[in-house]
């Protein structure tokens, strides 16, 4: 696994979990079970690396993805964010993390115009910039998004779905933070839809170095978007490994299995 | 959006609504009635409704009235303060004498009376009447009776006036010595709370007065729901004798009007009390039901706050213009369709009341009136005007009199108050909370009984918004002693102009009380005029009918 | 257009057109149809969401949502045009002769009652036995390992393999003449959904019957399917056998979907980038 | 930076049409409207002169110098009615609003906080829902005193309890949305998601749970005028011209009538409009078996 | 079963906490209203000491939390103290009362249930239907628009001038055996009904159209299954959970807030009884009504939450209904 944390910042991992274990009691008296979402989960994230996570539906991605975005305190283990760990308010990291999330139907307040919605995270992170400034970052984040700036001017229930996540996207990027998540991005879009957004998360990652940790069930689309992946199952992290290598040969009987099935 | 005639009954046929319309248009209702209100013929003099001899079936009566008699000292008769609290308990309990329909004195436990001077009575007691429990009445039951109401302080001990002494001057008379000449004597001594009480079992505490009735009255308690419902029995060795056609009475308190219009109707109660005066038309119209009007001798009143401090009211002549203001025959015309009649202090169906139109209020004319306003500036004060919320009449008598105030200039708030709020603001609070307020009380069957409330030292209840007239309280005195009836005339004329000119608690009009009987189920007595507010009086000729 | 085939279809749309008006406005579902089924015939209709597929397979059943009004055209099922059908003809029809596969199997089981009640209570109109033993029989027909545990249980605590795996016993205990699936492994997991397939195919195969798949996962298409039909914002823009349309696709926009399969199709060659 | 020109399915210019005609709605707006238009006009010219003066004999029926005949006072039923009218509609939207503005507040902050402040306004909402509403209505005019600022405190603490409940559930299942979770992620404040997020997307039931609010404020008006604690005279309130009548229906049946006709028609409309607004601010599909 | 017990404990704490919130609300409400007991009972005539007297006699006078502690302690022994009016045990009024109020909200619970629920099923299956819509809806809207005092005056003056069989003054007869009874309680219970009516109506059309619209309902129609058989098994159960909480509702508001109907057709209920209770001050009427009622409420509630997880077994599990 990675050495302790690199000094020099450059290529300091920029999202580190060390031994995070993550559990939850659902049900009661006879039925009481306690399901281990996390168990001592070790990963890191350097920037602009996408680590792909990969596993079945209650495998705990998701928990791990609420772990990393701050959203949920650990029950033990350490979770550090470019060196440092989650301090109660969010207002401090603002900024410095976003997240794309599944449903592209839900990821925009249907009642503010997609614009507002992309300039949002500017108005906490960037209050130095007037709003014009902040007006005018949202028009160049669309455009690099693939979408036409006039776009800003309409309401989500105007958009379809591939273009609603694009919208995401530009909200992530807006404030160019060093550490995005990608729950489930893509899995609810159509197969060719599903492919412009990766190719348009490869490049911009490409272009603004941020680390970026993919989750997803489909292999396809991990394929496609990470540099290494990482593989979930029933909270147990069973293989690390680069892409090229895992999809060559996978070492963990649970990943041959989820490869056999493609 | 203006629905005329047509349209109306148009719209809504087929409905039930329509059942009523129909009823309306085929005259089921008089139209609004005039001025002047219907007149009424008396079946005998002084008799609304008199029993038909000739029925001779005994059976069961049911009387709604509207609300149920809830005493500080629950069944205690001495301290009970409300007509209903008289009416019910005078079932069982009797008094020594009692009122015909001229509120002349006739005998009941104390068969005959003289008087050898005008401070002493000497009465010859019925001693073949006997408690409910057997015992025979004896003449130490009524010298404890009576003493222990003069002692009792309560509002009723005012009004048996200065006794000196009560003694048994045989085993079937009993002398009474007043300090002084009290002409009321024998009409405070008609009324329940004097009634004649089982002294033997009170002493010995085998009866408590609170909780039970143990009278020699015509009638025994057989059940009582609070707010519900009374059932009272015969008496079958009632003294009075044992053939009442009334074999068992139900009492049910209903507080609702309209229901209790409907039951009757509906034939589900025999007799019912109203107190809407179109009580009188809404049932007239139904065969098979008669509508009395009974004259009482109470009167509603306005309280005008004389003692509240810094108020334009402790101004004399303010509320002698807010007086004159107040016209008593307006009220009587509008709010109760001239089914009533205005009065003085001296209920004026009483026999020597003082005459209404005679009193200075009456005489002096608006204009004086708004300029006594316009100097002392009292117009621009806003005064409050609070009523009781139980009983609908003294809104609307309030939104009158806030208008014939608006005439004269005088801004008047009207509020509305449960009763509790009520009694705290007008009769707890010293001085009152409050400028003015529209009250009533019983008129008693004497003149010079009522004028008593005058004095707050004799009333207590009006200490906190009534001041304290030497010459008025003389007055009260000189007319309560003057036994000639003229002289007695004279004085009262007097006491009613001058309380008219101090205008702290202005008499305006005779409460009505509207009576509904089933002439299918009883034939009833009823007289024209009732002091002490009992429908009830003449329950042992009723005849039941069918 | 292929070759009428020698049997009387048993499904043919005639210039179908349909249209959605909502409040938002009139948006057009259908746009001139034309499709016919043969017997046995195992049919695929491909294409994005929103091109109108799931349409077709609502038209069929007479299902169509109220917002959504027939412009034009007609469906004939075994010959009968459906929308002249009267309510209890196209009951019998839905009853007889159709078969409904989810697209949501947990989702289309009754939440609030056990398995075993669904079943007796879907059973038993059709004449069906539905003792304890027949429907244990039933669910083994379907390859479910422990049956009898798992009529006892409520659609919420059943894995989506296993619900679809009721949903297509019960449709086919019915041994319906035209089997409709709407992406019916669409919500299952990877490994599931190679199963559910071979069941679906492997129980049409074995009764006869004519199916209608409709799915935009065109690698699984290609394995089972005779015939493909491409949809594209309501029209047909592409039909023809499974393996013509797949490697020599005509329309451009057949291209553009075969192209966007992922490397999945072929795990060694990584798309270059 | 290659832009992808892939053409994706253009949605197709939804075509703006009128949106379905509901007789129903059309048919509650215009008599609401009426009865309101009607009711503040008379505050501005009273054509039906002043309501509290007496103008002829009392309880004589409908004709042409008294179009709605006179009350038991004398005084004309038609001005008594719009007074009526009038106060008790600017009575009950006035509570209106503010249970709005109360459960709003109070409902998005149990339904975003969660925990201990969910628990806390659940409880006191339940503590007012559960206590008989009459009660609680004379309890509140009694101890605020009797008049108009009693009827509006206890229409609120009859209606806040289960709006507060409609909003806090609303605000719940808008909470786990995805933009608001972004929303978290970016820093933004609770107040700013409150009021930004919440507050917007939960408006359609606000709207909806408002003109139920707005019936029901109307018949606690009419009960409280009913058992006396009501509107004090010589104002007049729909419920008090309804009590006064209820005595006099074999005589002057328009004494009832007239007022009980406006009262229903106003309440009945309100629902009406209130159903359409829900149907209209979360459309739902919907299927008739028959 | 344990899981379910677990479940409810939560509940039932909760449910105590709110009756605990009530008891010091009605405690602290009533002692702020204005106008005490004693002016009530002691009359115009009384005087400072008199007044004095009484209110040490009945304790009034100590600080405000003792005698509420004193008060509670009472309660939780079952002992509801005596009234001040009548110095009768209030539990005693009390039970000869809610049978009244009882059987009047059986009777019109019953009319809400056969016809409520029923009309509601019917507008709802028929939503779709051009006529079905528009009726269902006004005349459920009509029901709910018309205020009690309205409707009440009407029956009262329609059936007893007319006699059509029905007594309005029947009420004395209550308690006299059952046909009696219920021959006084018909005709109020007719009219509170159609409030209830009304409400069930529409919120049983709401409910049905909302799983009408739900997948297992479109798996059944195309299973070709017929209307009644849908709307039997499958319909009625899922449309259980909001009519239920609605139903308890209803029931909670006849019991506790059926006031004006008593106060109408004179039944001597509990609504009667609290309201009279309330205006003379009587407060250990008061208190002790008011928190049966709200007991009453609290009870329903928790019952109804329990038959809405047995209706649906995903509330059992996540503890929130699944929809």
């Amino acid at each position: 696994m990675m050495s302790a944390s690199h000094p020099d910042t450059d290529t300091a991992p920029v999202l580190e979990l060390r031994e995070v274990s993550v559990a939850f009691t659902s049900g009661a008296g006879a039925k009481r079970r306690t399901v281990r979402a996390m168990n001592a989960v070790t990963l890191e994230v350097a920037p602009g690396e996408t680590l792909g996570l990969v596993g079945e539906s209650g495998s705990g991605k998701t928990t791990t993805a609420s772990v990393a975005l701050g959203l949920k305190r650990p029950d033990s283990g350490e979770v550090l964010l470019l060196g440092e760990p989650f301090t109660r308010s969010r207002r401090a990291n603002a900024g410095k993390l976003q997240a794309v999330l599944q449903h592209p139907h839900w990821s925009l307040n249907p009642r503010r115009k997609v614009g507002e919605s992309v300039r949002e995270p500017l108005t906490v992170a960037r209050r130095d910039l007037s709003r014009s400034e902040q007006r005018q970052r949202v028009t160049e984040m669309l455009e690099q998004v693939g979408l036409n700036p006039a776009f800003a001017e309409r309401y989500p229930h105007e958009l379809s779905g591939g273009q609603r996540q694009r919208v995401s996207v530009a909200r992530a990027l807006v404030t160019e933070p060093r550490f995005i998540v990608f729950d489930e991005a893509v899995s609810a879009l159509d197969v060719a839809v599903q492919m412009q957004i990766l190719a348009l998360i490869r490049e911009l990652q490409a272009e603004h170095r941020f680390g970026a940790l993919f989750i997803s069930h489909d292999l396809g689309a991990v394929e496609r978007v990470a540099d290494r992946v990482a593989v979930l199952f029933r909270g147990d992290l069973v293989e690390t490994a680069s892409t090229e290598e895992f999809f060559r040969n996978p070492q963990h009987p649970y990943s041959q299995t989820l490869l056999e099935a493609l | 959006m203006l629905i005329n005639q047509r349209t109306r009954s148009r719209a809504a046929a087929g409905a039930a609504i329509a059942l009523s319309l129909a009823c309306v248009l085929t005259s089921c209702a008089a139209p609004g009635s005039a001025p002047g209100g219907t007149e009424q013929t008396e079946a005998a003099p002084g008799f609304l409704a008199v029993a038909d001899e000739a029925l001779t079936g005994t059976g069961a009566l049911t009387v709604q009235l509207d609300y149920d008699t809830s005493e500080a000292d629950g069944l205690d008769p001495q301290t009970a303060q409300t007509d209903t609290s008289w009416m019910i308990m005078g079932l069982v309990y009797e008094t020594l004498v009692t009122t015909d329909e001229n509120f002349e004195i006739q005998p009941k436990l104390a068969t005959s009376w003289e008087q050898p001077d005008d401070t002493t009575y000497v009465f010859t007691i019925d001693t073949t009447a006997t408690f409910s429990n057997g015992r025979a009445l004896t003449v130490d039951d009524v010298v404890g009776s009576l003493e222990r109401q003069v002692a009792s302080m309560s509002v009723w001990s005012g009004q048996m006036g200065p006794v000196e002494s009560i003694e048994a001057t045989g085993d079937d008379q009993v002398t009474v010595k007043l300090g002084s000449p009290y002409a009321p004597f024998l009409a405070a001594l008609a009324n329940t709370p004097a009634a004649i009480l089982p002294m033997e079992e009170v002493n010995d505490g085998s009866v408590d007065l609170t909780t039970t009735m143990l009278g020699t009255g015509p009638y025994l308690v057989a059940d009582h729901r609070q707010d519900e419902s009374w059932t009272f029995t015969a008496n079958p060795d009632w003294h009075g004798g044992d053939n009442l056609a009334v074999q068992t009475l139900e009492l049910q308190i209903v507080d609702q009007e309209s229901t209790r219009q409907a039951a009757l109707r509906e034939g589900s109660t025999g007799m019912a009390k109203f107190v809407n005066i179109d009580s009188l038309s809404q049932l007239g119209g139904n065969e098979g039901l008669q509508i009395v009007k009974q004259t009482q001798s109470d009167l509603y009143y306005v309280l005008v706050n004389s003692q509240k401090p810094d108020s334009p009211l402790n101004d004399q002549d303010v509320r002698f213009a807010i007086n004159t203001a107040i016209d008593r025959q307006a009220i009587a015309d509008i709010v109760f369709a001239g089914e009533t009649t205005p009065t003085g202090i001296t209920p004026s169906n009483l026999p020597g009341a003082c005459r209404v139109d005679e009193l200075p209020s009456e005489q002096a004319a608006i204009e004086d009136a708004r300029a006594t306003i316009e100097e002392t500036g009292a117009g621009d004060v806003e005064l409050d005007l609070i009523v009781d919320t139980s009983n609908p009449v003294m809104a609307q008598i309030a939104q009158l009199v806030q208008q014939q105030l608006a005439e004269i200039g005088v801004t008047v708030r009207i509020e509305q108050v449960d009763t509790a709020i009520y009694i705290e603001r007008v009769f707890s609070a010293q001085p009152g909370d409050f400028d003015l307020s529209i009250s009533w009380f019983a008129g008693y069957s004497d003149p010079s009984m009522v004028t008593k409330w005058w004095n707050p030292e004799q009333a207590f209840f009006n200490v906190g918004f009534t001041g304290v007239h030497e010459d008025l309280n003389a007055l009260i005195a000189e007319g309560a002693s003057e036994t000639d009836p003229d002289a007695r005339a004279e004085v009262l004329t007097e006491l009613c102009a001058s309380a008219d000119e101090y205008a702290e608690m202005v008499p305006l009009v005779h409460r009505p009380s509207i009576i509904g009987f089933d002439t299918t189920a009883v034939s009833p007595t009823i007289q024209s005029n009732e002091g002490y507010g009992n429908i009830l009086r003449n329950i042992a000729d009723y005849r039941i009918a069918g | 257009m292929t070759a009428n085939a020698p049997a009387a279809p048993v499904v043919s749309l005639t210039g179908f057109s349909a249209e959605y008006r909502t409040r938002l406005g009139v948006t057009r579902a259908l746009d001139g149809i034309d499709l016919d089924v043969a017997r046995g015939e195992l049919l695929a209709i491909v294409g994005e969401s929103g091109s109108g597929k799931s349409t077709v397979s609502q038209a069929i059943g007479r299902m169509l949502p109220r917002v959504c009004h027939v412009t034009s055209g007609s469906v004939h099922v075994l010959g009968r045009d459906i929308a002249s059908l009267a309510p209890d003809a196209i009951r019998a029809l839905r009853r007889e002769s159709l078969g409904f596969i989810p697209q949501d199997p947990i989702a289309s089981l009754n939440p609030t009652m056990r398995i075993r009640r669904q079943l007796e209570l879907a059973l038993r109109p059709l004449g069906r036995p539905t003792d304890l033993e027949s429907l244990t029989e039933l669910l083994a027909s379907v390859k479910i390992l422990e049956p009898d545990r798992v009529l006892r249980l409520y659609p919420h605590e059943v894995s989506g393999g296993m619900a679809q795996r009721i949903a297509i016993a019960l449709t086919m205990a019915r041994e319906p003449e035209i089997l409709i699936a709407d992406e019916p492994t669409a919500s299952l997991d990877a490994q599931v959904r190679d199963e559910i397939l071979t069941l679906i195919v492997d129980l049409v195969q074995r009764s006869g019957a004519s199916l209608i798949w409709i799915s935009h996962d065109l690698g699984a298409v290609r394995r089972w399917c005779d015939r493909i039909v491409v949809m594209h914002q309501g029209r047909i823009v592409e039909e023809g056998p499974a393996a013509q349309v797949l490697d020599e696709p005509r329309a451009d926009y057949t291209r553009t979907l075969v192209a966007a399969i992922p490397g999945r199709q072929d795990p060694t060659t990584k798309e270059a980038e | 930076m290659t832009t992808y020109s892939l053409p994706l399915s253009k949605r197709k210019r939804a075509v703006k049409t009128r949106p379905p005609r509901d007789a129903l709605f059309i048919a509650a707006a215009c008599a609401l409207g009426l009865i309101v238009l009607v009711a503040v006009a008379a505050a501005v010219i009273p054509f039906a002169g002043d309501p509290a003066r007496i103008v002829g004999p009392r309880l004589s029926p409908p004709s042409a110098a008294y179009p709605f005949g006179t009350d038991a006072l004398g005084r004309s039923v038609l001005a008594r009615l719009l007074e009526g009218t009038r106060t008790t509609l600017v009575l009950s939207t006035l509570a209106v609003v503010c249970t709005a503005v109360i459960s709003v507040i109070l409902g998005l902050v149990a339904g975003y906080a969660g925990g201990w402040a969910r628990e806390v306004i659940m409880r006191l909402s339940d503590v007012l829902y559960s206590f008989p509403s009459i009660v609680l209505a004379i309890l509140i005019a009694a101890v605020v005193g009797p008049g108009q600022a009693a009827v509006l405190s206890s229409i609120v603490l009859v209606t806040v309890p289960l709006m507060t409940r409609m909003v806090s559930a609303a605000a719940m299942s808008v909470a786990k949305r995805d933009f608001v979770t972004t929303a978290k992620i970016s820093g933004v404040s609770a107040p700013v998601i409150l009021f930004r997020h919440l507050l917007p997307n939960v408006s359609g039931t606000i709207a909806v749970q408002g003109t139920y609010a707005l019936s029901v404020g109307i018949l606690v008006e009419g009960g409280l005028s009913f058992l006396g604690y009501g509107v004090q005279p010589p104002r007049s309130s729909l419920g008090l011209l309804i009590q006064e009548g209820g005595s006099y229906m074999l005589q002057a049946p328009w004494l009832l009538f007239a007022p009980a006709a406006v009262l229903v028609v106003a309440i009945l409309s309100i629902n009406l409009i209130g159903d359409t607004m829900r149907d209209r601010l979360d459309p739902r599909e919907t299927r008739s078996l028959v | 079963m344990m899981q379910i017990l677990r479940w409810s404990a939560g509940r039932v704490m909760s449910a105590l906490i709110t009756l605990l919130g009530v008891s010091v609300l009605i405690f602290v409400a009533i002692r702020l209203m204005p106008g005490s007991y004693e002016d009530i009972i002691l009359g115009p005539l009384a005087s400072a000491e008199e007044r004095q007297l009484l209110a040490e006699a009945y304790g009034l006078d100590q600080p405000i939390f003792v005698q509420y502690f004193a008060w509670i302690g009472q309660v939780l022994t079952g002992e509801l103290g005596t009234s001040y009016v009548t110095q009768s045990s209030v539990s005693g009024e009390m039970l000869e009362r809610i049978p009244v109020t009882a059987t009047l909200t059986i009777m019109a619970m019953a009319v809400t249930l056969l016809a409520g629920v029923p009309l509601g099923i019917w507008t709802g299956v028929r939503s779709g239907a051009k006529q079905g819509g528009a009726v269902g809806r006004v005349v459920s809207s009509i029901g709910i628009s018309v205020p009690e005092f309205v409707l009440g005056s009407i029956v009262i003056f329609v059936f007893s001038q007319f006699s059509l069989g029905l007594k309005v003054g029947g009420f004395a007869s209550i308690g006299t055996g059952f046909w009696p009874t219920f021959q006084a309680l018909l005709l109020p219970a007719l009219v509170l009904s159609v409030f209830c009516v009304a409400a069930t109506a529409r919120t049983t059309r709401d409910a049905v159209m909302g799983v009408l619209v739900e997948p297992h309902i479109t798996a059944a129609v195309a299973r070709g299954e017929t209307a009644g058989h849908i709307v039997r098994h499958h319909v009625l159960r899922n449309a259980g959970i909001p009519i239920l909480t609605l139903l308890g509702t209803i029931t909670a508001y006849l019991l506790g807030g059926a006031v004006i109907i008593e106060t109408l057709f004179n039944l001597p209920g509990l609504g009667s009884f609290m309201v009279t209770g309330l205006g003379r001050r009587d407060f250990a009427v008061v208190q002790a009504t008011v928190l049966f009622a709200a007991a009453v409420f609290v009870v329903l509630s928790l019952v109804l939450d329990l038959i809405t997880s047995a209706l649906d077994p995903r509330v059992a599990v996540t503890g929130k209904a699944g929809s």
